[in-house]
């Protein structure tokens, strides 16, 4: 989506529901500004983050995709971040391989007390997208506009 | 008889491309597929291209309608466009013979208008077989691979090539090329036919018995205990039928893209388990069944509805793409026994 | 050119709960006509955009000049959404598709026999108002109509109201199951049919679940019938309507074009694939 | 070897001790061979082949045969044990069920190498030392064995069966320099347009058949995920180029773990694209970063992706680590 030319990137954020999500809502409470086009999907935990979410938000119009999640060893469940880890560490690999910009994906761990955090996490990850420009590599014709 | 020396073919290429698009078999590292001409690509005289030449006229999927909804409210939105003029040159004497197939199929009423547009807009410019391989059966179908149909016939003779056209639009594509071809006598053309048929004669496969086939065998055949043995190895994968020249099933599906609803269709293939699936139920609950759709299809039912014409070209793609080679040949010959 | 694939609007001006899961549609073009004339017993390809697409069979007579009706069970993705819309949604549609009954060749001047059970009755619907219409046109018409309970009864305020009210046509309803309030006959359709012992001179017309369709037939045999007197209509998985896509038949016939409506001896030349 | 697999078969079935056998059956050509249950000894005689070409791997099969239950036997090639012991692994086959009869490999031909040279009408093929003799109707043909070897062969992991009840022929060595990196390792070093140019290429040949999915040993899913239409992804045909990616990234990953790159989805694909080098690059990547693991090795440990530790690199390591960017 263009405005005025400049480049506004569609950001798909998972937030784990007992952190990073906790985390944006302090960012907010904060003031913290981070921009609006990032879009927050709310999961139960990070390992709940399917490889296929993150494809279909790039299907859908997203230009970059970061996974928030506990700090390795604070999981509400134990260990699912621990498995998030390799699964997303696998999947990105696998994409880079395919020659998808490895800039575009991201995982991230932001605690609950972490608002700042977020916002600058959200703010710089942006910044790199924004650079990089609109998705092309990973983006279903049919759903652009 | 009209011909072009293949040192001109390029010329002849680029004489048709100027005014629509060429289309032609272009040899890859994995074997020889359709690509669009432009300066610098070769034609591959390879004996047959990956995929079947079904594809410019049913493509493996394509755009039927939009939908928006709104609301309580619909809207279609018919999003055809103007087909253009095209022309498919090297398709071999099997693939042309599918076309006859598939238009029994999309032409009869009520008109399928998809493929009849393309259809009317697209040229097929066949060129005979001078090295069949083993994998080659048309023989068995009636199909005489020294005498392609379409609308216009080639054959690569000594240095040259000779055409001729079949029908209206095959001669106004040859009266576009007139400057470029000069009249020929056909001995070269006819030694040709004669050679290629002795090597024919050595294929193992050309006269592969259909007899078998003719006739009211529905129940007979349906019935034959081979079915189990035959399907036995079957993976269930869409393989045979989407490299088939012949296989015309398809499915439709909506797609929602966030703003509107696309309804598309696509190949589909009687091999896939939910292909008769039911929100209560499936006739079709084994591979077994499955498997037995596919060549009863193509060997009794099609016959049945139109005149005893198979629903196979004997192209041999099957033949060599199944994983597990099984095959049509396979069961013509297990089947072809039943005297049951 | 016209494409036989792409629908045209209907709207949905008025929806009927005929039982737990069974509802009819009255069906119009948004300008309030009929969207196009069928034949008894013929179908069409109703969806929603973005649900599904599936055929059903149009119940209402085709001597109705003002709409259409689809009566349809829940079971289904699109059903289910079907069940779940209001009054003014717009759908799409497209047909007529199938063979109709032969009302105006093999019925003339019959006595009829139709049998339904359950939602079998939906495409027989069209039928029996049609003869209704033309009632001079044929001979005695009874109805053998059984489902699971009294609740299970589709059009039963028809029925009663106007089947049972016109001249010359018997109603025979019957429940699975004794039910408080029920004072009619209890039992399967198939036992029913052998009880009432109808006459052989008849044509029979069924419908319902199959293994309803299969016990009847035998019951009717039994009794004298041929199967060259009995009809059914069919149903299979369809995508396109137009026995193009391949996946509706039954040996050489495709149920959209060929049938629906079957004579029985005809199946029996045919695979049992269904 | 072929006459000692035949006999040892026959007497397996004349003597009771299994009720069926899974083999190869003798094709049309000389090259082709159609997986097959034998259940009668006669058959299997006649019909029964192992040679060259032999190349499809049984494994699958026996998760449909067990649900049948009854005794059956099984000829099983070095690479096809990893799947079978994967598949056991799993639950997905009765061990018990199963006699397992390792037989020796030295690599499997594939005819689409020997086609590609160019040679047509088959009607024959014999072996003469370490060449292959082709018969066609334009006359012999001689090459090389080495030459028209399936690439899965060329790179052998090993030779080595990790699971029989009984052997015909030889067990050979695991080999740890099979070179089957090698172009993964290529790929890896390219800038990322290559390989996005590389695998455009490639996939967009896709024709959706989902031969590799149907044939994979891995791929045993009651239900797969592409089958589901509640799932929004189209099941036999790539509409997009996002749809290609989509179907083969996921294809892989979900076997990421327990592929043991036995090569059949490259086998399969009629429109031959290297499916095997996504598998592979998996398998490397697991490898590298989770320590050495091979899946099928074994029946009882943990795949690197049902498994962690608590100091496990980030994925930011994918952006951190060698290679163009």
């Amino acid at each position: 989506m263009q405005v005025n030319n400049e480049f506004k990137p569609t950001i798909v954020a998972f937030c784990c529901n007992w952190c990073s999500y906790a985390g944006a809502d302090l960012a907010g409470t904060n003031r913290a500004a981070y921009p609006a086009d990032v879009k927050i999907i709310r999961v139960p935990c990070s390992c709940r983050v399917n490889p296929m979410f993150i494809l279909r938000a790039f299907q859908r119009g997203a230009d970059g995709v970061i996974l928030c999640g506990c700090h390795p060893g604070d999981c509400h469940y134990t260990s699912g971040n621990y498995y998030a880890r390799r699964r997303m560490t696998m999947l990105f690999s696998m994409l880079d391989y395919l020659g998808i910009e490895r800039e575009r994906t991201r995982v991230e761990w932001v605690s609950a007390a972490e608002g700042a955090k977020f916002a600058a996490t959200m703010n710089e990850f942006v910044a790199t997208v924004t650079k990089l420009g609109e998705n092309k590599r990973l983006e279903d014709l049919r759903c652009k506009n | 008889m009209k011909k072009i020396a293949l040192s001109k073919l390029n010329d002849f290429f680029a004489a048709i491309a100027a005014e629509e698009k060429l289309y032609l078999p272009v040899d890859g590292e994995k074997g020889a597929d359709y690509k669009l001409w432009e300066e610098g690509v070769t034609y591959s005289r390879a004996l047959n291209t990956n995929r079947s030449a079904k594809d410019f006229f049913f493509p493996q999927t394509e755009n039927i309608v939009d939908f928006k909804r709104e609301g309580k409210t619909i809207e279609v939105i018919d999003t055809r466009t103007e087909t253009e003029d095209f022309v498919v040159f090297g398709v071999r004497a099997c693939d042309a013979r599918s076309f006859t197939i598939l238009d029994k199929v999309f032409l009869v009423d009520p008109v399928d208008s998809f493929y009849a547009a393309r259809r009317a807009h697209g040229t097929i410019v066949t060129v005979a077989c001078t090295r069949p391989g083993e994998t080659c059966f048309c023989g068995a179908f009636g199909i005489d691979m020294t005498a392609p149909e379409g609308d216009v016939s080639t054959w690569i003779a000594e240095d040259a090539l000779w055409l001729t056209a079949n029908t209206q639009k095959g001669e106004a594509l040859l009266a576009k090329v007139a400057s470029l071809t000069e009249e020929g006598d056909t001995s070269a053309v006819d030694a040709q036919k004669e050679a290629v048929k002795e090597i024919a004669k050595k294929l193992p496969l050309q006269n592969l018995p259909t007899e078998a086939f003719k006739g009211n065998v529905l129940l007979e055949k349906f019935n034959s205990a081979k079915w189990p043995e035959l399907s036995k190895a079957c993976l269930g994968c869409g393989t045979c039928t989407f490299v088939c020249p012949t296989c015309q099933c398809y499915d439709i599906f909506d797609f929602d893209t966030g703003h509107g609803i696309k309804r598309a269709r696509c190949w589909d293939s009687c091999m896939y388990s939910d292909f008769t699936k039911m929100a209560h139920g499936n006739s079709r609950n084994s591979q077994v069944e499955r498997f037995r759709q596919r060549f009863m299809h193509k060997l009794v039912y099609f016959p049945m509805n139109n005149g005893g014409e198979f629903g196979c070209v004997g192209c041999g793609r099957c033949l060599s793409k199944c994983p597990i080679n099984m095959n049509i040949v396979k069961v013509m010959k297990s089947l072809g026994g039943d005297a049951e | 050119m016209t494409e036989c694939l792409i629908p045209v609007i209907g709207v949905v001006t008025d929806i009927r709960i005929d039982t737990p899961d069974v509802k009819t549609f009255r069906v119009v073009t948004p300008d309030g006509k009929k969207a196009f004339e069928h034949k008894p017993g013929q179908c069409a390809m109703l969806s929603i955009p973005g649900v599904g697409e599936a055929m059903f069979s149009i119940t209402s007579s085709p001597t109705n000049t003002e709409f259409m009706e689809f009566s349809i069970k829940k079971c289904g993705c699109l059903t289910t959404w079907l069940h779940a819309m209001e009054v003014g949604q717009q759908v799409t549609i497209r047909g007529p598709y199938g063979n109709p009954f032969p009302v105006d060749t093999t019925f003339k001047g019959k006595d009829l026999l139709f049998i339904a059970g359950g939602i079998g009755l939906a495409p027989l619907r069209s039928v029996i108002n049609y003869v209704r219409h033309y009632r001079d046109q044929y001979g005695k018409v009874d109805i053998v109509y059984g489902s699971r309970s009294m609740d299970d009864l589709v059009d039963y305020k028809e029925i009663i109201d106007e089947w049972m009210t016109t001249e010359g046509v018997n109603v025979h309803l019957t429940i699975d199951r004794e039910q408080e309030g029920w004072d009619g006959h209890v039992g399967f359709v198939p036992n029913y049919v052998k009880e009432l012992g109808f006459d052989v001179n008849k044509t029979a017309i069924i419908c319902g679940p199959p293994i309803m369709i299969k016990f009847t037939l035998a019951g009717l045999q039994e009794l004298g019938f041929n199967k060259t007197q009995v009809f059914t209509t069919m149903e299979l998985r369809m995508k396109c309507g137009v026995g193009k896509c391949g996946r509706c038949n039954i040996g050489n016939k495709y149920v959209c074009k060929d049938g629906p409506v079957f004579r029985c001896d005809q199946l029996d030349e045919l695979p049992n694939e269904y | 070897m072929q006459e000692l697999m035949k006999k040892r078969a026959v007497e397996l079935l004349s003597t009771g001790n299994v009720d069926r056998v899974i083999g190869w059956k003798r094709g049309e050509f000389a090259y082709d061979c159609t997986p097959a249950v034998f259940t009668d000894a006669k058959d299997l005689w006649e019909n029964f082949v192992y040679d060259d070409f032999s190349a499809p791997n049984l494994s699958k099969y026996l998760v449909a045969e067990c649900k049948k239950g009854g005794k059956m036997a099984v000829f099983l090639k070095p690479c096809d044990t990893y799947s079978f012991n994967q598949l056991q692994k799993e639950h997905r086959i009765k061990r018990e069920l199963i006699y397992v009869i390792g037989i020796e490999c030295n690599g499997k031909a594939d005819v689409d190498k020997i086609k590609v040279k160019g040679v047509d009408g088959i009607i024959g093929i014999a072996t003469e030392g370490a060449n292959f003799v082709v018969e066609t109707i334009y006359g012999n043909e001689t090459m090389p064995k080495y030459e028209v070897m399936a690439e899965r062969c060329l790179t052998c992991k090993s030779k080595k069966h990790m699971v029989y009840d009984e052997l015909i022929g030889e067990t050979g060595d695991v080999n740890p320099d099979s070179g089957r990196f090698d172009m993964v390792a290529k790929l890896e070093a390219m800038t990322p347009d290559e390989r996005f140019a590389f695998w455009r290429g490639e996939l967009s040949r896709c024709i959706r058949c989902n031969a590799c999915r149907n044939v994979c040993p891995a791929c045993t899913c009651e239900q797969c995920v592409f089958d589901n239409p509640n799932s929004g992804i189209q099941q036999k045909v790539a509409v997009t180029s996002f749809e290609e990616n989509m179907f083969h990234i996921i294809r892989a990953y979900h076997v990421a773990g327990r592929c043991t790159d036995c090569g059949e989805c490259s086998r399969v694909c009629p429109q031959s694209i290297p499916l095997h080098l996504l598998n592979r690059k998996f398998i490397k990547d697991m490898n590298e970063l989770y320590g050495e693991y091979q899946a099928g090795e074994d029946t009882t440990s943990r795949a690197p992706l049902t498994n962690y530790t608590l100091d496990d690199c980030e994925p930011s390591i994918v952006h951190e680590r060698g290679g163009k960017a």
